[in-house]
């Protein structure tokens, strides 16, 4: 247990310190919501229909940014012999790695989400529901993530071989996650978006664990 | 079985024969399947003669799922046996069904034209093909990176496994979603209700795609093999020295 | 007295080439296993194996089941440039289970103690990765090349922790190019076969 | 000279083997093109509408994705030291490294734009254009890219803060193009593009270089 | 014999901190200047200022007008593991305009030529950077613990590589902890004052 917890405060630190903070995904997050209007040209109702779903893509974009370097750093500067070396099964520490990522991306992610909602013609009341529903499909991504990022390690310029690997798992939270932000069937959504975040965050710990084993050989 | 083929040299001798074999009955096949199905089948009574691309979509899309299941199976049998064919294997299997999945995709789009009204609709059974696809794409693309042979099937071999959910979203897509893409006709409980003379080519090309799957996969795994040797021998020349 | 580490029969492939086979040792409390080896004779490929990293290619790695752990120093750190060295060694004391430390005071780098690793030159982040095996205690050691960028004072650091480790009953293997300052029981010559 | 074409091939051939080849960036495409008309749900309209703006905004992340190692492994493992050393300037090296990358990135990306486009219900005879401009706009990518790759290099987690950097200079690009695959003023815009294409790949390299001078203290 | 690389006064501030100061020193053809210092002394920070890569905080470093260029080897390989060895070669010919060369067979990795870099042990990786210097002809080598990760034989070699440079009229300023087999001209010690 001690293990897994100082496992996650570290990843918190560099999560952290490394590339500006939860400022940059953020950035990103804002960043991506920006482009698509102005790709889109200033028809409001356009907006209004293609926004909320945008603000989706755009979080599944910011969270791959920050996936590549998860493992791709441990490898090679030797932390990832260390987390072998743990008495602390990997799966764990690689659990609290993602929970990590959660804490410092997602979060912030989620709650910029409103904002950039309302900027795309979303309805005020709804932008509740659609900070939950980011919440739980920003933790399927991960768990999705974890898995794309460990198999993808040892792999040079691994960022776009992450993002071709993860985003088929990306499909099914963002299908649900968007119908949430339209209004559409939300309860239903949201049970179906809880499932995916669970099945992602009990099976990616263990996918990913054995995908590091392989890459410390 | 496995357990025999697990040693390349077995799996060599034992599989000379299978690639032309198999390539000679896939030809045969095709030229069966592609007279009875263009030329002697009827064309159909809402569809007329676009009826015919039928023949090479639907057993095209058959084995872009099998394929994929084979490698899942594939998958499984290295990462807890640590089988090395079974990582040929798979490795084998992976671009073929990728062309199966495109063939799909785009014979499908061919035919939605006409009948549907759109090259493509962002519908269940679409969509969820098209996952597939990328799938077979990033099995590939992580093959390709990862430059350590075994070390590469592996890490495809738990991708592969992760990807395998997509499998029975494609198939039920039609049920669970209310989609423009007609619902299993063959391949369902109870039995098939698409008429005999349609049956008979379809089936056909289904024997003749399976055929030309084996064929391609074995050879491909042979020829792995005699690349691994050469590796192998050329590794052995360099270790002298430093 | 029984072993700690005893290996038998080991043999090492990489890339289809054999490295070494029918490698046989044991080591019990207080042993000092030197491996030699010219370069890419299969030091660390052997280190790594040992430690469970690597699938040895035929032979086996065995424990005593009461010594409990291993540390590994490779020819990478296993530091983070973000993070400061007293903050490397809290979380390494977190991971192996260890106890608050002085390990940063041992190695000598009190002065670097709140300085992130990236700062650290050559052989100040060695030392930094030399204060993991001391924080928390674990029979085994694996060092590889420990001594490469120390300085002479880090050598005689480094001599003297091995020692310490051999008196308290530990076992030490390590890949060297030069001998240090304690005295192995053993000295395993890789490829000179 | 040589110096430059031994870089610009070097840089190709680390592309192609790292990180899966053309392939890769490829996928991202394509997946984040697949990712947007699932958040939008099969309203034709809408997606005809809204879809070929969104092939750019995938095309700018696609660029985005393969930015992020483009200077930091070279940092990390000494290599720019020894470009710095070279007796050709390092602004040569640095443009000889984005045109490697427009081959192995863009090019590919710009011919994936077209079946892309066809998905995203453009009409069948805009294709052509589209791959054109979408050749001029990935130029001017990179060329801002360069800038961002440069200045985030020494960061540990520097991907999504090149993408904070780069985003709004994506902007200008995404709007001309977009309105080449919406079909307006297409010749105008065309123009445009290739001035902003121009213009990144003079000025990039310069700033990009001075970046990277600061970057090896 | 007029100087190829001299040193004025050289100064050097770390991160606030004052490394050394008022270093001055000339080297001129055949000269070998070994740079001693504990860890932390700043040699690492002098060859990377000699280099350009560092602005030093007082002094300058003058090279003669004849004498073009200079070869570093750091702490870093920069070595691609991806790439092949000879393909490393041939990119740095093509880099620093050399012309083809038998780099790699001078440093011993000629049966590793084909191979990936990442496949490389830590002494052949090392190696390989060595062929670097022998990759185009360059008056002034700055060398950085060159041996670091070298076995016996490597060493030698690297004395072999230094000893045929000086005799060519080249200049090599090299950071150590130990003696290597060439004599050295001048030995600074950094941190010592
Ligand atoms: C791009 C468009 C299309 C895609 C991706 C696609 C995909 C698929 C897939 C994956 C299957 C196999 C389902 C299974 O066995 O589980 C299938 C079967 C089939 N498809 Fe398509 N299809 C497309 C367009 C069409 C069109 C336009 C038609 C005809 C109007 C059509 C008719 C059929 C038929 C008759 C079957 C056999 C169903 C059965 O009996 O199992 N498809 N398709
Ligand atoms: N994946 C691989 N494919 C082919 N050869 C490999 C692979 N990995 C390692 N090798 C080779 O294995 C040999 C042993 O490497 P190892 O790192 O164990 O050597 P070492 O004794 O530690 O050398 P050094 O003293 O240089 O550190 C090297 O010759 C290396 O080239
Ligand atoms: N950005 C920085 N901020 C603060 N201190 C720094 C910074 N960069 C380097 N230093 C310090 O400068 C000193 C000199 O580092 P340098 O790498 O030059 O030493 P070195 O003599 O090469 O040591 P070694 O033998 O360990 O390689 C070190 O004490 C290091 O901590
Ligand atoms: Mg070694
Ligand atoms: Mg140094």
């Amino acid at each position: 247990m001690k293990a897994i917890i100082a496992t996650f405060w570290r990843d918190v630190a560099l999560l952290w310190s490394g590339g500006g903070g939860a400022l940059a995904p953020l950035g990103y997050f804002i960043g991506a919501v920006v482009l698509a209007p102005l790709a889109m040209g200033p028809d409001r109702t356009l907006l209004a229909a293609a926004g909320p779903p945008l603000a989706w893509v755009a979080a599944a974009l910011a969270v791959l940014a920050s996936l590549e370097k998860l493992f791709q750093a441990d490898l090679e500067d030797g932390s990832l012999d260390q987390m072998l070396l743990s008495d602390t099964p990997l799966e764990a520490l690689v659990f609290a790695k993602g929970a990590a990522l959660w804490l410092v991306v997602g979060l912030p992610l989620a709650f910029a989400a409103g904002p950039a909602a309302i900027a795309l013609q979303a309805p005020l009341e709804r932008v509740p529901v659609i900070i939950v529903s980011l919440l739980l499909g920003l933790a399927a991504f991960i768990g999705a993530g974890l898995v794309g990022a460990a198999v993808a390690a040892g792999v040079k310029r691994g960022g776009v071989l992450i993002a071709l690997l993860v985003l088929p798992f990306f499909a099914p939270p963002i299908i649900f996650g968007a119908s949430v932000a339209a209004g559409q069937d939300i309860d239903a959504a949201l049970a179906l978006l809880a499932g995916c975040a669970l099945f992602g965050c009990v099976l990616g710990p263990f996918a990913a664990a054995a995908a590091l084993r392989l890459q410390a050989e | 079985m496995i357990n025999f083929l697990a040693n390349p040299a077995r799996f060599m001798s034992a599989t000379a024969w299978v690639a032309p074999a198999f390539g000679v009955l896939a030809a045969l096949l095709f030229v069966i399947g592609v007279r009875d199905g263009l030329f002697h089948s009827p064309a159909e009574q809402f569809q007329g003669e676009t009826v015919r691309i039928m023949y090479v979509h639907v057993p095209a899309a058959w084995w872009s799922l099998g394929v994929y299941t084979f490698m899942a199976g594939a998958s499984f049998v290295s990462l807890v046996w640590r089988h090395a064919m079974a990582d040929l294997a798979a490795r084998a299997a992976a671009p073929i069904g990728a062309t199966f999945a495109a063939i799909c995709l785009i014979t499908g789009s061919i035919w939605g034209a006409p009948t549907w009204g759109t090259w493509w609709e962002w519908d269940g059974r679409l969509t969820s093909m098209l996952i597939l696809f990328l799938t077979y794409l990033g099995y590939l693309a992580l093959v390709a990176a990862v430059d350590d042979e075994e070390k590469a099937s592996r890490l495809a071999a738990i991708l592969c496994l992760a990807g395998f959910v997509n499998i029975p979203i494609v198939h039920f897509s039609v049920e669970w979603w209310s989609t423009l893409h007609q619902p299993a006709s063959v391949l369902r409980p109870g039995g098939s209700s698409i008429d005999a003379s349609m049956r008979a080519p379809l089936f056909t090309m289904a024997g003749a795609y399976f055929s030309l799957f084996v064929a391609l996969a074995i050879a491909h795994m042979r020829a792995s093999v005699h690349r691994r040797r050469v590796e192998a021998a050329r590794l052995r020349a360099a270790g002298a020295g430093p | 007295m029984s072993p700690i580490l005893s290996v038998h029969a080991l043999g090492i492939r990489r890339g289809g080439r054999l490295l070494f086979e029918q490698l046989s040792f044991e080591a019990g409390p207080g042993d000092f296993i030197e491996v030699r080896g010219a370069n890419g004779a299969g030091k660390t490929s052997l280190l790594r194996a040992i430690a469970g990293f690597l699938r040895p290619s035929a032979g086996a790695v065995e424990f005593s089941a009461a010594a409990a752990g291993l540390h590994f120093l490779g020819h990478q750190n296993g530091v983070k440039g973000a993070v400061s060295a007293r903050a490397h060694v809290d979380y390494w004391v977190g991971l192996f289970g260890g106890a608050a430390s002085d390990a940063l005071e041992r190695v000598g780098l009190q002065a670097q103690a709140e300085l992130p690793a990236r700062v650290l030159s050559q052989g100040q982040a060695r030392r930094l990765a030399l204060a993991r095996l001391l924080s928390a205690p674990r029979p085994l050691w694996l060092l590889d090349e420990p001594a490469a960028g120390l300085d002479a004072n880090g050598r005689d650091l480094l001599a003297g922790l091995i020692d310490a480790h051999r008196r308290e009953g530990g076992v030490v293997v390590a890949a060297l190019h030069e001998s240090i300052g304690s005295a192995p029981t053993q000295t395993l010559n890789l490829g000179a076969a």
